[in-house]
Order: C-alpha cells, then structure tokens, then sequence
C-alpha cells in the first residue's frame, strides 16, 4: 500500500490542467490513503486488544511471569524507554511542519538562518524519525533478549506485527525525507515545491498520530 | 490480446504504429486500453470460473458419482469461489471504471495514468500467480473464505494455501492502487458544471464502491498478514495450541467480506441506471434518492458483517443487533429496484439486449435480496447456513445480480468501445438461454438446501431427496456454458463483422456518447461544460430534461478548463494536432508489478525450504520494485 | 411475448408447485428442514413460515409491477411520447416506509425467537458432549459415562443439551430434522439445545458436518436415533459396560467381582475416568445383565442406510465366514502384535489394555463397535465386507482418514507407497479381526 | 488555468510558528502527564485510570491532526475524507472489544 501512496508522486499532471476542486490530485489521494490506513491500523489494534489476556505462556506486558524453569521475569513493556521514543517522535512533527513553513517561505522575512532553513529540519526530522527506529531495534532485541519473540506467544505475535508495521511505516517516512533532503540539497526546494513536503508531511504526521494511540493503548493501559 | 486492434473503418484517421503490438499493450497508459486489458483478461476468466463449475455441477449430477476426486473438488471450488469473486466481477467492475469513468465526467484521462497500468498490471500477474498452481494439483483448497486453522501451517502445510494467501494480498494491492485512484479522478477531473449531484449514476457508484474498497481491503490485508506470518514465519495468530482465536480471522475476513459483496454489485447497479433510462427515454427516476441509497447501502455494509457466523455462537445480543441491521440493508436496496421500476414506468420501452439483461436483473436480483432477508433472521439461518441455499442466494445476487447487470453493460457499450453493434439477434439467444439457464441452474438449489443438502460436499448419498435437484441445476449449468459460449461468439464476430455505430448509438444522455466511437485518445477535444445531469438530452431531446435544475458553471471555471459547451465532436484528429498533452507509454508500471510478483514468490520458495534461494528471490524482487518504482516517479509524465 | 411472461412466473410456479409437493409427501425429503420435532426449529419454521409469505408478497409485487411496466410501456411506433416524470417524494416515502413495515414483522419475532432458543438449558437436561474430530463425531453422555462415535442417540421427550468441542479444525453440527446447527469451535465450548418433542416416532434421522473441515468434509456424516426414554435407559445401561458376548467378556467372566459391578451402576462417571476399563466388570449374569438394545435395523429406513459404493480393493472374501473372534482379539491386544495392528494405540475398547485413552484417542471408541449400524461416520453400513475393506484400506474409503492402511501390499497415501507384505496384514488376520470386531456387541 | 484556482487548497490559512511550538509544548505536557499516571498505582488501579489516558490519546491525537495536519485550516473535503473512515474504523474497534468479550 505504500508503494501505491509512493506511486502517486510525480504522478499527476495537475500542473498545466483543469481540476475540478482546485486541490492538488496527489494531496486528495494521499488523504483517500490516510483514511485506508486508518482501517489497517484499526485492525492490527484490535487484533492486539482481543489477545491481551490471552496468551498461554509468558512473557507478558504487564504482569510479572514465571517460566517453566522457574525463573520469575518482570513485566516486559519498558515504559521509561519508550515514552522517550514517544517525545521523540512527537518533536519529529514539530520539525517537519517547521520544514514546511521553511519551503513555503522560503525567501520571506523571519525565515534566514538556520532556524529558517529547510534543509535543517527535514534533516532534523528524519534523524528523529531516525532515533525512533533505533530505540525501536533496541526495544525489540532486548524483548527477544528476555525471550519474547515473533513466535512466543500471541502477545509476540500481535505486539512484534502492530509495532513492526509502525515502524516499517516511519522507515519508509524516513527514506521519503531523505529523498527530499537530498533534492532540497541538490536544487533547493522553492515554495512552489511546498505541495510535495505537505503531502509527505500528512504521512509523516499520521504516523505519529498512529503512535500516540499505540502509546496509550499497547504501553500505558495494563 | 495483442490482435485487438481499434477498428479502423470508424474513423478516417487510424491508430498510429506505435498504438499497436505487444508492447504498445504493455506500455499503454490510456485508461481506455487498460479498460479493455482488464475487460478481456476478466473475461477470459469467467470462462475459468465458468468451466471450474462445470466440474463441479457434473460431479454433483447424480449422488456418489467419481468424476474428480475429493481433494481436487475441494480445488475447484474455492478457486471457483476466489475466480469469480477476485478475478472476475472485480475486474470486469474495473474495466468499466477504467473505460467509463474519465468518459463520463468529461475528462481526458484518469488522475494517475500510470498508477492505473500498475494496477492492470498487477491484477494479472497476481491472477496467474493464483490460478496456475491449479495444473499441478496445488490449488488453494480451503474455501473462498480460508478459514483458519484449516487454512494455516497446522491443518493446511502444503503449498495450497500459500498460493492464495499471497495471491489476494497481490490482487488487494491492485484493487487499493485503483481506488485511490479513482477516488482522486472522480473528484477532481469532472468538468466545468458536473457537480456531484450530476454525476451519472454508474460514476456514482464507481465512487461508492472506491470508498468500499478503500475502507475494507486493508482489514482483508491484515488478516492476510496475520495468515502469513504464520504460516512462514510461524507466528500463532490463528494457532489454537497457543490460544489462537479462530473468530478472529472470521471476523476480520467477513469485515472485508460483506462490504466485498457490494463492491462487487454496486457497480452492476450503477451500469443498469444508465442502461435503463437510455432505453426508457426517460430520466433515472429519483435520481437523489438513487445515489443516497448508494451511499447507505456502502455505509449499512460496514455494520452486518457477522451474519455470515450466526452458528459461531455469538450470543444473542450479538445474533439480535447484526440480523436487523443487515435486515436494514433491504430497506435502501428495494428503494433502489422500485425506482428503477419507475424509471421505466411511462417510458416509451425499447429492448436490445442491454435492456433485457438489465431488466432480468431487476427480476433476479430481487429474488437473491428476499432469500438475503431470510438469511438474516438467525434462528431460520442457521437451518440454512451452509448449505445450498445459502449458494442458492448469493448465486442469484452474484450471478443473476452482477453478472446480468456487467452484460448489460457490455452490449450497452460494445459500440462505444469498438464502433460496432453486437448483433441482436445472438444476443437475443445468449439472453434467454442465459436466463433459463441461470433459473434451472439456481432455483432448484434452494430446494436443496431446504432438503438438507450441505454446501462444500464433493459427494452426496442416494435417497436424500436431492437427487432431481442436483441434476436440475446440473443441466442448467450446461445451458449456461451454451449461453457462454453464444456470447462470446457474438463478441468476437461482432467485432470483426458488427455493424458500424456512430457516436451516440442508443440515444443515451450523458457525455461519453458526444465523441466518436471508439473515442480517440484524448476523449475530449475540448471539455464540454455541463448545465445538468444529461447534458446530450438537453442538446438533443430537451423535453427529457426539461424538470431538471438546470445552471451553468462559473465563468472562471470555464476559462480554465477551457471549456465548450456540451456538443458532439466528429472530427477525430491527433492529440498533437490539437496540442493536447499525453502521458507518454511506459514500462515501469508492469516491471513494479512484476518486482512485486518476484518479491512475493520468494516466500514459496521458502516454504519449499530453500532458504538462500529465498533470499535471494526476495531481495531481488524487491531491488527490482523499488528501482523500477524509483525510475517511474522520477521520468516525467508527459 | 407471452413467453417471456410464463418464465418470468415459472420460478413462483415452481416454488407453489414444490411446496405442495414437500407437503404431500414428507417422506420423501428423509433432510427436510421444515419438521416439527423439536421446539428449536418450531421456532425457525414459524419464521420461515412468516418470511416465505413476506417475501412471497414482495416478489410478486415486484415481478408484477415489473411485468407490467414492460407490456405496457412498449415503444410503440407513433404512439405518445413518455411522461417525464423524475421522482416523486410521496412514492420514495412509500417504497421506503413499506419494507421498514414488513421489516418490523420479521425483525420482532426474530429477536424474540433468538433470546428464546439460546437461554440457559434446563437444569435437568440429558447432556452430551459432541467432539468433532477430522472426519468422525465422538458422542460422550458424562451423565453415563458413555463415550461412542457416530451414533447418536437420543431419548423422545427429554430435553438435550449439546456441548460442542473440536480437537482441531472447524466443524458444525447439524440434524436437519431437529434443527439449527452450531459451529464446533477450537479454543471454544458451543451450546444448542432442544427437546425432540414426545409425539415424535422412534427414528433414525441423517446428520451431517456442514462446517468446510478438509478432504473428507462431505464424508463427515452421523447417524440419530430417537427413541423413547425406556429404551434409552437401556441403550445406556449397556454402553457403559463392556461389550457382551465379546471374547474378552467371557474371558474376564470369571472375575467378575461386586465392588467393580458396584463402580459400573454408578449413575455419574466421567468418560475419562472409565478409561482403565480393567476396573469394570462384564455382565455374563443374565438376571443383572442390561440387555443389549439398540435400534433395531429394521426400522431404520433406507435414506438412513449408507449407500457408499465400495472401493475395488480385493478381498477374500470366503475369510469372512471363517473369521476367528479370539484369534482376532489376540492380534489385537497382544503386546508382541502391536507393530502389526497397533490399533489401541488409537482406539480405545473398555476392558482391554489400551494404550490411548479417552481423551487422546486419534480414532473412535470401539467397545461397541459391534452394535453400530454405520462407522466411518455414516459413510458405510457395518457389515463383515466393508469393515475388512475398511481394515484393510481405509483411506481408499475415505478420502484422507486419519486411520492408516493396514493391508499387506496396499498403497498407503500417508506414506506414498505400499504396506510391506511383512508388516501389513493379511486377509486372513483381518477376517480374524472383523470377527472380533463384530463380537464387541 | 488561472494559478489561483490551481493553489486554492494553499490559499487557506495556515497555523503560524507560534502556534506550533504551543502545540509541541501541549503536547509535550500531556505526555508527561500520562506517563506520569501510569506511576500512580492508586491512580492505576482506579476506574479513572482508562479513561483518563483515552481521554489524554483523544486530545493529543485531534491536536495533531487540527494543527500539524492543518485539518483545521484545508478543504473541507479532507476533512470528510478523513473522518469517515476514522469513524468507521473506530465503530469496527468497539465492535471487536464487544464480540470478544473486553468491554
Ligand atoms: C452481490 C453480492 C451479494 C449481495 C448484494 C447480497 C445481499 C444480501 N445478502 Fe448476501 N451473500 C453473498 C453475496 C451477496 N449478498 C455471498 C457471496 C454470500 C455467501 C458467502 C459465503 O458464505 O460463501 C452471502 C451470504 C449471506 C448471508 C449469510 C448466510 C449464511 O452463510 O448463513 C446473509 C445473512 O444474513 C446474507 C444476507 C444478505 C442480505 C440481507 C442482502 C441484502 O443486501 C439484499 C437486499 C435486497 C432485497 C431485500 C431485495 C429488494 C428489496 C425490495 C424489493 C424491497 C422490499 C423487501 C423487503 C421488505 C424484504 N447474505
Ligand atoms: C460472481 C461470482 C460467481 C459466479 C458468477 C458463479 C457462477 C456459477 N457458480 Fe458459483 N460460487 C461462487 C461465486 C460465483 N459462482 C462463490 C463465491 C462460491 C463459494 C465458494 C466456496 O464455497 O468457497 C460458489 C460456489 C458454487 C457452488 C457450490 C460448491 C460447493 O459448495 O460445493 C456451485 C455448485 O453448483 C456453484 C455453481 C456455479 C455455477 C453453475 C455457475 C455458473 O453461473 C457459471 C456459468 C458461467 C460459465 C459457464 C462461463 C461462460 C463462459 C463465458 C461467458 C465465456 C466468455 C468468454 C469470452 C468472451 C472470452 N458455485
Ligand atoms: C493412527 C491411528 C489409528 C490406528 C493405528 C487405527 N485406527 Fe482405526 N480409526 C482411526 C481413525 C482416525 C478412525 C476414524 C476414521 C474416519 O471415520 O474418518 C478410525 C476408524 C476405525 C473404525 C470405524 C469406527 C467407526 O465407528 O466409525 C474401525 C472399525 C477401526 N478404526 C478399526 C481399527 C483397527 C481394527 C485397527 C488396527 C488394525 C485400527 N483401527 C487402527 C485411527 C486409527
Ligand atoms: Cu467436519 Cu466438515
Ligand atoms: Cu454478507
């Protein structure tokens, strides 16, 4: 489904043609595919909601669980760690939409300097997007370090599947920024281009908007 | 395929080299092509899924008879099921969004052309990828539906159910690419003066049923993800040693699975409003009410979807809140038939084929709605869930339903897509044979059903009082294979040999029938500005119209569009000679979908359990997708 | 054009005609749906009864509307120019309003039927459990302690409430005659209920899996017996003990001692817990011995006899004459056979030394065996022939059973070739077998 | 092709720098906040506990998707876009919770 999203970009001949609402074709789509999102997510949550509770053997979230040696595991959410990620991730949207007010001003009073600069916070963006994915990596080989795997437990299972699907979402979010990094860098992006950052900075936020959910929902709630 | 050339005698000026040949076909990025890409591979299709029920039906003739063996039924029906539903009404659906859409709103091309052969590209490769495995005995055999656990690495461990869990999450990439698609183009590329409420009413349809697929394909592809994983990379979704809920994948796939059912009627429905005011030579009646009742039944088909588990033991506030509203569902549907009724009703009739099968499907369709309703109410369900008359039912919606209304939609636009009739009198034939065919085949299953007779079984004992039924439906199944048989005769004669059409053939309101036939590659010369619902009746016959809110676009707009008012265009010359940009042709679409398909099969090589090769195929086909991706978004469009 | 307004009514013809028919002549539809045997599908026919009317109307209002609009509205050359007419509020409300009514008809009495059917079960219901397993129906009455396959037997006027489990993929449960089905879910325990209602005839009734569960779904079928409660007590009574008049009856006669006749009455045995079935002792004593009923073969009516064709797997069949119970029975409980016919590593027959039990047992309990009418799930009629077949061949009976080849020289589909002549069984050993087999009354 | 028609969606209002940084902040503070419950066992074991953090997750997410997504200020076509499914997709997740038993 991403790819379709991605698929979209350079697509649409809008430029020189008539459209019907004045919007831009791709910004339209990309909301069409927000909204298909939703669902998907929708799902992957409530498949993790129904199997709280419901895995045979341990490790769990929230409560402590002895294994068949005997040795007792504490809870295996690290709640510290991952509120971390959360801020980060949160900051990321501040960046990208200081990102788009950059490229749409570009040129215009009060936005020199670095703090006016493109380039630094789509840069800054996809390095917490960045950061994200590496507490993420962390999270995930210190839970199979404890013995939570893919394969455990349905708890593994629908944890790993959500969690990892969110992450594979920041990492294409974050390729995505590089791209327009890396055409800022080359052309530099004039207001003109802003359409294109306001179109991945939809996705990007959805993203995060996906994470305060799972936050609440995965981590906070036992 | 390739041997389809636009016929030239329609027009003075004939298809340039380069809009012929193999390569033309896979590089086409004209919404017309892939229309008709998609309108014959589907066909080709339905005779798959047609000769798949042969089988069937001849196993089932007559009780404890050997024709195919158990586990090669047990094949044939779902792919039956996954034939006709994926790679059948879905895809004939698309070749008229495809072919229609751009033509009835006054555009000149989808709002992504590109994203539209990746989609047609994607769709077929994914159809082989499911159908080929047959030849080999590896067909999926666990129903349309998968059930798990049947369906996962525990009950189901051969390749089988591999085939068709990657399968539809294949053809589900193509059906959301459309969507978005389609989503954008309708609300974005109608011309000057065609609000929403002028739309016509397939359009609208088309719309309704893009927010169908939108919304429910990324459930399916959840589901899917669930199955997979644990079938490859031995997850527990659905393992029941591990505590695994087999409702849940029930759940979820029915989530999908009703708003599916109207994904694949809507479009039918929207193909008989246009077919029988044409005929009628009256306007839609309650046209509002029509596009509303549209939108209710998308919305109601999100609510109902655990009627399909009444027997799982839900309970019975669960049982009591899904029976009435999928109860609810024939409230907007009926509204829908009774107006079509009145479409008719003081019109002055005509019948050529297209008005016959959409008037059968009035009369079918409403008889799989009413034994929808008795499926509704749990306590009598669940004397009738799986069984045959629950076939019985969805064969009448499906077959009597969207089969009858997509034929409709064929002879009505034959002439528009090639610039010839298809002959009556054939078509007359494939009519009644279709008809009588269909009725011997699925009536006698309700008796069936009621008698006792499970769905699902490759062999039944003697002396249960099925016997005469079976062999009623049967015999209709060979009468429908004769009628299948009569159409295609016809389509193909037709086209070599039909009698040349002009531009507006049927005397039918709406824009598509003010260009030339078959229309040029630009569709429009000039974009037409629309003043009401039927702009060609309001230039031809405006006392059709003459109760119709009336108003005309903004100036601004029309400026911008460069806009005409609406006006038949006979004069076929070149897009450059008009200097009307084209997309150009390309390949990278069909090389993502095929990066996609490489990608995907890598995981069957790693069940067979060669894990490098695996690997290998599975990075390659993705290096390949993303570099033929990343090479399609960065060449210009035009 | 008066052909296309006969088709347009054949199918109502047909249905008027159909049911007619089906009213007539009941017998004649041994599956019908439409009985009236127990409360729970009183239920489901008063509804069917009320929707088949509804939309009876409905159809015919709109097959005629239909109708008449085509014959009416024709294009006739120079004749008026239609109305244009393009909506009509009044009428949209009408169409709308209308089917909301009719809706509320069949919405009320379904609400009410639903909560009716799915209260809890009276207390004192007779209980089974129903244990579906790929492809075979396990029947256990805990109240007894009586565990069998395939054969269900229930007593007339009492009511019967089914607890449904699966040992593996989905399955449903279904009597048409007696009513709705319910789904046997992994992970879950299912309930139904109803009470085959006191006027009913002793009978034999055909049930069937309905839930898609792999290769032999089609083949997953069960036999029902109504019977009345007298008979029913007796039918239990002696399944519970083990089999009479079978070698290993007569063997441990002389054994037979109170305290283990005591534990055998005991109203309320677990089926599990009569797996060490050493414990229990035969009834060789006539006057305390419960009589050996079953439903007699010569009610069951023909729909209820399986008409499988047989399989062209060879036998001798003279053997079967000749076929030694005791001989039989060594084979099969022998430890030294037990590479040769391991078949109480799967099945389990009370009073020998099994090595599954109850509650791991891949195949069904054979203790009585011998007074079934049908096995392989009601694919085949219990007779010498087919049970040597069966012994011999069985998937080649049933596409994809579980239960293994064992016939010398047979080609077993498990492991995709032969049976060894050494290792497999020859015809002779089988006959022993089905004599014993047949002895497990 | 007047641009002005081509950039309408660009011509709405759009929140400013200011107002993204007061959005960061509040968000940055409800975040805390909920962090901050779920070490607060009295507060966790109480029925406020849930409803609090829905409660917090709801205004966190309508911030972003007011501000950061600009929802507040675009066509209203994108809002209908969006809240549809939103919708539907929530209905299906109460569903669940109910079907299987959690709520
Ligand atoms: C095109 C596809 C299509 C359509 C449109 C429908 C339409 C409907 N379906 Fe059907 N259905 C299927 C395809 C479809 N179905 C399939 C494929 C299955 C089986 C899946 C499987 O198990 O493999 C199925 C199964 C199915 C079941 C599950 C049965 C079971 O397995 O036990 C149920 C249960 O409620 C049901 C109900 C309905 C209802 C109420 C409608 C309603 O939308 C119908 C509404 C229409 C009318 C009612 C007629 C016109 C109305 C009037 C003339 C007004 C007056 C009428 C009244 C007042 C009654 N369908
Ligand atoms: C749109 C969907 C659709 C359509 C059209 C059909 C069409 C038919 N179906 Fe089927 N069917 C399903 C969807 C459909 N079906 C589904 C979803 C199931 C459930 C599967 C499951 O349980 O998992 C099912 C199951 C099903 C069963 C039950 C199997 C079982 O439970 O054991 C049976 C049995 O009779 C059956 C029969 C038929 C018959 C005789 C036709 C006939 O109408 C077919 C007639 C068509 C032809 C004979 C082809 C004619 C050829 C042409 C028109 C060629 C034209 C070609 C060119 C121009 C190139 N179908
Ligand atoms: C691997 C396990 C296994 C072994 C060993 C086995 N069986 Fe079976 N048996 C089954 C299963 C499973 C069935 C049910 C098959 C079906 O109906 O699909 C069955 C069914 C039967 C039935 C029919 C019972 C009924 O009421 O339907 C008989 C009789 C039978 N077995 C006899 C034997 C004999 C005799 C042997 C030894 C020679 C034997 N079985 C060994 C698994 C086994
Ligand atoms: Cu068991 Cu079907
Ligand atoms: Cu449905």
């Amino acid at each position: 489904m991403a790819t379709a999203a991605a698929a979209g970009a350079h697509e649409a001949h809008e430029h020189a043609h008539y459209t019907t609402t004045g919007l831009n074709h791709r910004k339209i789509a990309m909301w069409a595919f927000i909204g298909s999102e939703c669902m998907l997510f929708g799902s992957l949550i409530s498949t993790y909601l129904v199997y709280k509770g419901r895995s045979v053997v341990g490790p769990f979230p929230h409560e402590a669980w002895t294994s068949p040696t005997g040795q007792v595991f504490k809870p295996i959410l690290n709640i510290p760690v991952t509120s971390a990620s959360t801020f980060v991730l949160l900051m990321s949207s501040l960046f990208m939409v200081l990102a788009l007010a950059a490229v749409e001003n570009k040129g215009k009073p009060g936005y020199e300097g670095l703090l006016g600069s493109s380039k630094f916070w789509l840069a800054a963006t996809a390095a917490a997007g960045a950061t994200f994915l590496g507490f993420q990596a962390y999270e995930f080989t210190s839970f199979v370090h404890e013995g939570l795997t893919i394969k455990t437990n349905l708890f593994g299972s629908s944890f790993f599947t959500l969690t990892g699907f969110h992450g594979t979402h920041v990492a294409v979010g974050v390729l995505w920024l590089m791209t327009m990094l890396f055409i800022d860098m080359k052309r530099g992006l004039q207001p003109k281009d802003a359409i294109n950052i306001d179109i991945m900075a939809l996705y990007w936020h959805f993203v995060d908007v996906v994470w305060i959910i799972i936050f609440a929902l995965v981590y906070l709630i036992k | 395929m390739a041997s389809h050339a636009i016929p030239t005698h329609a027009s003075a000026a004939s298809p340039s080299s380069e809009q012929t040949g193999l390569w033309s076909w896979l590089t086409t990025v004209d919404h017309k092509r892939i229309g008709i890409l998609y309108l014959y591979t589907a066909l080709f299709y339905l005779l798959v899924g047609g000769l798949e029920a042969l089988l069937i039906r001849t196993q089932l003739a007559k009780p404890n008879l050997h024709v195919v063996s158990a586990e090669t039924y047990n094949q044939l029906f779902t792919m039956h099921g996954t034939t006709m539903v994926f790679l059948v009404v879905m895809p004939l659906s698309a070749a008229f969004f495809n072919y229609l859409i751009p033509l009835q709103i006054g555009a000149r091309d989808v709002a992504f052309p590109r994203l539209n052969a990746f989609s047609y590209w994607v769709y077929a490769l994914g159809g082989l990828f499911i159908t080929l495995p047959i030849f080999f005995g590896l067909a999926p055999n666990g129903g349309w539906f998968g059930y798990a656990p049947l369906s996962g690495p525990t009950y189901g461990g051969g390749f089988n159910m591999d085939f068709w869990v990657l399968g539809l999450q294949i053809l589900g990439i193509s059906s959301l690419a459309a969507a978005f698609n389609f989503i954008t183009t309708i609300i974005n590329l109608r011309a000057p003066g065609m609000t929403l409420m002028r739309m016509p009413m397939f359009t609208w349809m088309s719309f309704v049923v893009q927010f169908l697929i939108v919304l429910a394909f990324p459930v399916i592809t959840a589901a899917l993800f669930f199955l997979q994983f644990d079938r490859f990379f031995g997850t527990q979704f659905y393992e029941v040693s591990a505590g695994g809920d087999p409702l849940l994948w029930q759940h979820l796939f029915w989530v999908f699975g009703h708003p599916e059912v109207y994904i694949l009627i809507l479009p039918a429905f929207g193909l008989v409003s246009e077919v029988l005011p044409t005929h009628s030579r009256k306007p839609l009646f309650g046209y509002n009410v029509m596009a509303y009742s549209g939108i209710m039944i998308g919305f109601l088909g999100f609510g109902v979807w655990a009627h399909h588990m009444f027997a799982v033991g839900m309970g019975p506030v669960a049982d009591s809140i899904f029976s009435v509203a999928t109860m609810l569902i024939g409230i907007p549907t009926g509204v829908k038939i009774f107006n079509w009724i009145a479409t008719m009703y003081g019109g002055s009739l005509r019948f050529p084929t297209s008005m016959k099968f959409a008037i059968g499907l009035i009369a079918m369709f409403t008889i799989g709605g009413i034994s929808g309703v008795m499926h509704s109410s749990p306590p009598s369900d669940l004397q009738q869930t799986d069984t045959y008359f629950v076939v019985a039912h969805f064969h009448y919606v499906l077959y009597g339903g969207a089969i009858m209304g997509i034929f409709a939609g064929i002879y009505h636009y034959f002439p528009k897509i090639t610039g010839r009739f298809m002959s009556e009198k054939i078509g007359s034939w494939h009519f009644w044979l279709n008809f009588i065919g269909l009725n011997l085949t699925f009536f006698p299953m309700h008796f069936s059903g009621m008698l006792g007779m499970p769905r699902r079984i490759y062999t039944y004992d003697a002396g249960q009082g099925w016997d005469l039924f079976n062999l009623m439906s049967t015999t209709g199944t060979y009468m429908l294979m004769i009628a299948g048989l009569v159409f295609a005769y016809n389509f193909f004669s037709s086209r070599q040999r039909g009698a040349a059409a002009g531009n507006d053939p049927w005397g039918a309101p709406t824009l598509e029938w003010s260009i030339p036939s078959p229309p040029p590659e630009y569709n429009f010369a000039q974009i037409p500005e629309v003043a009401s619902r039927y702009p060609m009746w309001d230039l031809k016959a405006p006392d059709r119209t003459e109760g119709i809110a009336h108003s005309h676009a903004d100036a601004a707009t029309i400026a911008d569009a460069h806009a005409v008012p609406v006006h038949e265009e006979t004069e076929r010359r070149s897009a450059k000679e008009l200097g009307i940009p084209m997309p150009f042709p390309t390949i990278k679409p069909f090389m993502v979908a095929l990066g996609i398909l490489i990608l995907f099969s890598g995981l069957i090589v790693l069940h067979a359990g060669h894990f490098a090769l695996a690997m290998a195929t599975m990075l390659g086909g993705a290096a390949f997708m993303v570099g033929s991706l990343y090479a399609w978004l960065t060449s210009p469009l035009e | 054009m008066l052909k296309l307004h006969l088709r347009r009514f054949a199918p109502a013809a047909a249905l008027a005609v159909a049911l007619l028919v089906l009213a007539a002549c009941g017998g004649e539809y041994p599956n019908s749906t439409f009985s009236r045997h127990t409360e729970l599908n009183e239920g489901a026919v008063f509804l069917w009864d009320r929707m088949m009317l509804l939309g009876t109307i409905v159809f015919v209002i709109v097959e005629v509307l239909l109708v008449y609009t085509i014959f009416k509205f024709r294009r006739r050359e120079g004749g008026p120019g239609p109305r244009q007419i393009h909506g009509n509020a009044a009428l949209e409300i009408t169409w709308t309003a209308i089917p909301a009514l009719i809706l509320v008809f069949i919405a009320v009495p379904t609400v009410r039927t639903i909560f009716e059917n799915q209260r809890k079960a009276p207390a004192e219901a007779l209980q089974v459990e129903v244990i579906g397993h790929q492809w075979w129906w396990e029947f256990r009455y805990p109240q007894y302690g009586i565990v069998t396959a395939n054969e269900l037997y229930l007593p007339i006027g009492k009511t019967v409430n089914f607890s449904l489990q699966t040992r593996d993929v989905l399955h449903s449960f279904w009597v048409p005659q007696l009513g709705g089905k319910r789904d046997l879910i992994a992970n879950k325990v299912n309930h139904i209920w109803f009470t085959p209602s006191a006027s009913m005839e002793p009978t034999a009734l055909n049930g069937a899996c309905v839930e898609y569960c792999g290769a032999s779904h089609a083949n997953m079928r069960f036999r029902t017996f109504t019977v009345t409660p007298a008979e029913f007590e007796r039918w239990a009574a002696h399944q519970k003990t083990v089999a009479m008049g079978s070698p290993a009856a007569i063997a441990a006669a002389a054994a037979a001692d109170s305290a283990a006749k005591a534990a055998a009455k005991s109203p309320v045995v677990r089926a599990a817990s009569v797996v060490p079935a050493v414990a229990l002792a035969p009834h060789t004593d006539s006057s305390s011995a419960p009589e050996a009923w079953v439903f007699p073969a010569e009610k069951i009516a023909a729909y209820a006899w399986p008409q499988t064709p047989l399989p062209a797997t060879k036998f001798d069949e003279a053997l079967l004459a000749s076929g030694d119970a005791a001989t039989g029975r060594a084979l099969l409980t022998n430890p030294a056979n037990l590479g040769k016919a391991p078949c109480l590593t799967c099945h389990v027959i009370k009073g020998e030394t099994n090595y599954a039990s109850d509650d791991n047992a891949k195949g069904p309990n054979l203790t009585h065996v011998g007074s079934r009418h049908t096995f392989g799930a009601g694919l085949y009629r219990l007779d010498a022939k087919s049970l040597a077949l069966w012994i011999k061949n069985a998937p080649a009976m049933k596409p994809g059973s579980q239960m293994p080849t064992f016939g010398a020289g047979e080609y077993n589909p498990a492991i995709k070739a032969a049976v060894p002549a050494a290792a497999g069984l020859d015809d002779k050993q089988i006959a022993d077998i089905v004599a014993y087999l047949r002895s497990l009354k | 092709m007047s641009t002005d028609r081509v950039h309408a969606d660009h011509v709405h209002e759009h929140p400013t720098w200011k107002q993204y940084k007061w959005v960061a902040l509040w968000l940055f503070i409800i975040t805390v906040a909920e962090v901050w419950a779920y070490y607060i066992p009295a507060l966790v074991n109480s029925k406020a506990f849930v409803p609090s953090i829905l409660l917090m997750m709801v205004v966190k997410f309508t911030i972003v998707v007011m501000f950061y997504m600009h929802l507040k200020y675009d066509h209203h076509l994108f809002r209908k876009l969006f809240t549809g499914p939103l919708t539907i997709a929530g209905i299906t997740l109460v569903a669940f919770l109910f079907l299987f038993g959690k709520l």
